[in-house]
């Protein structure tokens, strides 16, 4: 299993039944192949739609219905569409049960960074700042590193998404919860010791005592 | 599991002391039978928020009437005498603010705003302790959000996941309401599968209904 | 013509082609039935649509389609409905073009009062606050006294419903514009001189050289 | 007289140096045919207020193209690199703002308010030169109204009166932007006359409709 795909199936396992939910573009939208059948839950799109379905093809294809990259999509029988406003209504009023994001950077405060590349064009915001300010669980699913450099840090560098937002990280290295003390690791991977996670790791993580193995 | 229960079963959500907002424009848009439930349920001291107290025999009315209120958040209830009664014999709080400015901080509530800035109600009573707040030279009052834990929806066409569609003028409050609550009960006057409602219609999406209840015609 | 149907007759004449018009109850209602015929003006009612039509009788009558009075109405081809979060927007926002109301007191500043009546019940403004507000162009349309006394003041007494919105008020002796110098009167009525209709008003009205009779 | 007018009438509406809101998402829900419009005015120096700037070859995306633009109000601009391009060099101003505030600001502005109050953005550079209010312990941003001198629309179904539907996911910006814009024109995708739309599928009245168009499927 490539890291990718630990990652989005461990996500896949913390979405529970009837919850609405909101997939970031990349990675996160993988999650969606991996939920348990038992499972039902409803996704959202932020241009204007709740019961997104997959993307659509040949005659499945209405080129009034397309998702937030500009995809054309199937919508379920629990859809509805919407405007805008009524879309970030669902957003920012809390209504949206989880969002799933990656991200540049993270910290032990729960601060997220992941809108502005150093150096590089900024696209814009979208509608992230609102969703993870908004939605009641924001789950960062990233790679532990890049380039062998850890993204969760002490104190995020790059200008924030938003501040204090983030309660759980996932990557292919653990499962991290964002806690008043710090970042307390829940699993860790079987491929890797605690100290190995840690020097991974620029933020100082809590290690409880109950520590358990990360399943997929 | 079934967000359809009967009236039956939601009865035993209404408890004393609760904030309950209430859909209808003088009773058109409430649900009867959901009032009917919370007049059953006997919850006493209720703060009850909607655009009005309709009429002694109708919606809001009927809750006043029984004595279930202890506060009214609304615009007006010039319709019903038994709010003004109770009200003057201090036997219930009324608080009014104005239709536009009531409905946007419900809206302000169910959206995640922290409030919004009206021109209406300056230099008037309703300015009283309220932060005023100038904007480009033009003085505008700060309206706080309105949320409450259970909010009662009437809809016109509802289908078993709680996609909402309401006809005419019954749309009123309900649409905002039911974004601004703890507890989603829709009165539902035709019931019908998900997937057969046109999704251009739906004023509420089912993801913020808890619960779908049947309402008579 | 009794002194109602002279006011509602000419408030008719200041509405215009494909204007959004809101009327409130009572005495501006009647001037719906003035219009001349090749005006064609949209009415808003603010429980919720635009195009409202006539009082619904018999089998017009649709239990959905209600007034702001909570009576049946019917709809024109032209109408549509909403919420009140929309009706609102389009009161607060400038685009009703014609709001007509009643009032107890006005005065040379354009304040209104017409929600509070002293040592009766409070009613509760309704949409009465956002639509002197927000409407393009006010027009109170009332009787000139009650029992003997002007309506029209140097400065309201009762509680205000808005600060400096009246831009017209019609009665059934005079048409009056209210201007940063104070009330203009524009039109009189043929029945009385100059100095009767300032005896009968509180207010200092400012009478123009080019002051005409009020045709209705 | 009737709303419905060629394009060529609309296009001696466009001039230099007016702000134009343009509904669509990535350009679902633009109207191209206004944007054809829009550049064979050749009008300059415009403020395009909208959700993205689209691609090169879409929507909003052929005005930056174009070198029509002045400024751009958007949340996103990622998927243009003409306007990443053009910024860079100085040429184009753009002005980024959170997709939920940004809709907030149009509605502000269509809806009369003076601003709302968004927990969006705090502690972060969406704050630089915005006053911040602290309600009840929670620091909220005050951001301002947009308003335009033109709204260009799509509407999937219009009536001759002006009164659209919105089709699936073109809705968007479309309905809030109808609302902030002096002056007011849709593309219809579907003409019809009045009287035969669903009353209650309208999301834009007619009543702020000032010009329809005919844009192609």
């Amino acid at each position: 299993m490539n890291p990718k795909e630990i990652i989005a199936k461990r996500v896949a396992k913390e979405f529970e039944n009837n919850q609405l939910v909101n997939l970031g573009i990349g990675l996160p939208t993988l999650t969606a192949n991996y939920i348990d059948k038992d499972i039902k839950v409803t996704f959202q799109s932020e241009n204007g739609m709740v019961g997104m379905g997959k993307l659509a093809v040949d005659d499945e294809i209405k080129t009034d219905i397309t998702n937030a990259g500009g995809q054309f999509v199937t919508i379920g029988d629990e859809g509805a569409f919407f405007d805008t406003s009524m879309s970030f209504g669902l957003i920012r009023g809390g209504h949206v049960d989880v969002t799933v994001l990656g991200a540049l950077e993270v910290d032990q405060h729960g601060n997220l960074a992941n809108w502005i590349v150093p150096g590089k064009m900024v696209p814009g915001m979208g509608g992230a700042m609102d969703l993870v300010v908004g939605a009641k669980k924001v789950i960062v699913a990233m790679l532990h590193t890049v380039k062998g450099k850890s993204k969760i840090l002490k104190d995020c560098v790059l200008p924030l998404t938003a501040k204090g937002v983030v309660d759980m990280i996932i990557t292919e290295l653990a499962v991290m919860e964002v806690t008043k003390e710090g970042l307390l690791v829940k699993e860790i991977s079987e491929s890797i010791s605690v100290k190995e996670l840690q020097d991974m790791t620029d933020a100082k993580l809590i290690i409880p005592e109950n520590l358990v193995y990360m399943k997929v | 599991m079934s967000k359809v229960v009967s009236l039956n079963k939601v009865k035993g959500l209404f408890k004393d002391d609760m904030t309950i907002m209430i859909g209808g424009f003088l009773g058109c848009g409430t649900g009867e039978a959901l009032i009917d439930t919370l007049i059953e349920s006997g919850a006493k001291n209720l703060t009850i928020i909607g655009n009005d107290t309709s009429f002694v025999d109708k919606g809001i009315g009927r809750l006043i009437v029984n004595n279930q209120v202890k506060k009214v958040i609304a615009s007006h209830i010039g319709t019903n005498a038994e709010t003004g009664r109770l009200m003057n014999e201090g036997k219930l709080e009324v608080e009014l603010s104005p239709q536009g400015t009531l409905i946007e901080r419900v809206r302000a509530g169910g959206f995640g705003l922290g409030g919004i800035l009206t021109p209406t109600g300056v230099g008037t009573l309703v300015e009283e302790n309220k932060e005023k707040i100038t904007v480009e030279g033009v003085e505008y009052l700060l309206e706080l959000p309105l949320r409450a834990n259970i909010a009662l929806i009437k809809g016109s066409v509802v289908d078993d996941f709680g996609n909402t569609i309401y006809k005419g003028t019954t749309k009123n409050f309900n649409p905002m309401i039911a974004m601004a609550s703890d507890i989603v009960i829709v009165g539902s006057q035709t019931l019908v599968e998900a997937g057969t409602l046109n999704k251009d219609m739906i004023m509420t999406p089912g993801v913020v209904v808890d619960y779908i209840v049947r309402e008579g015609k």
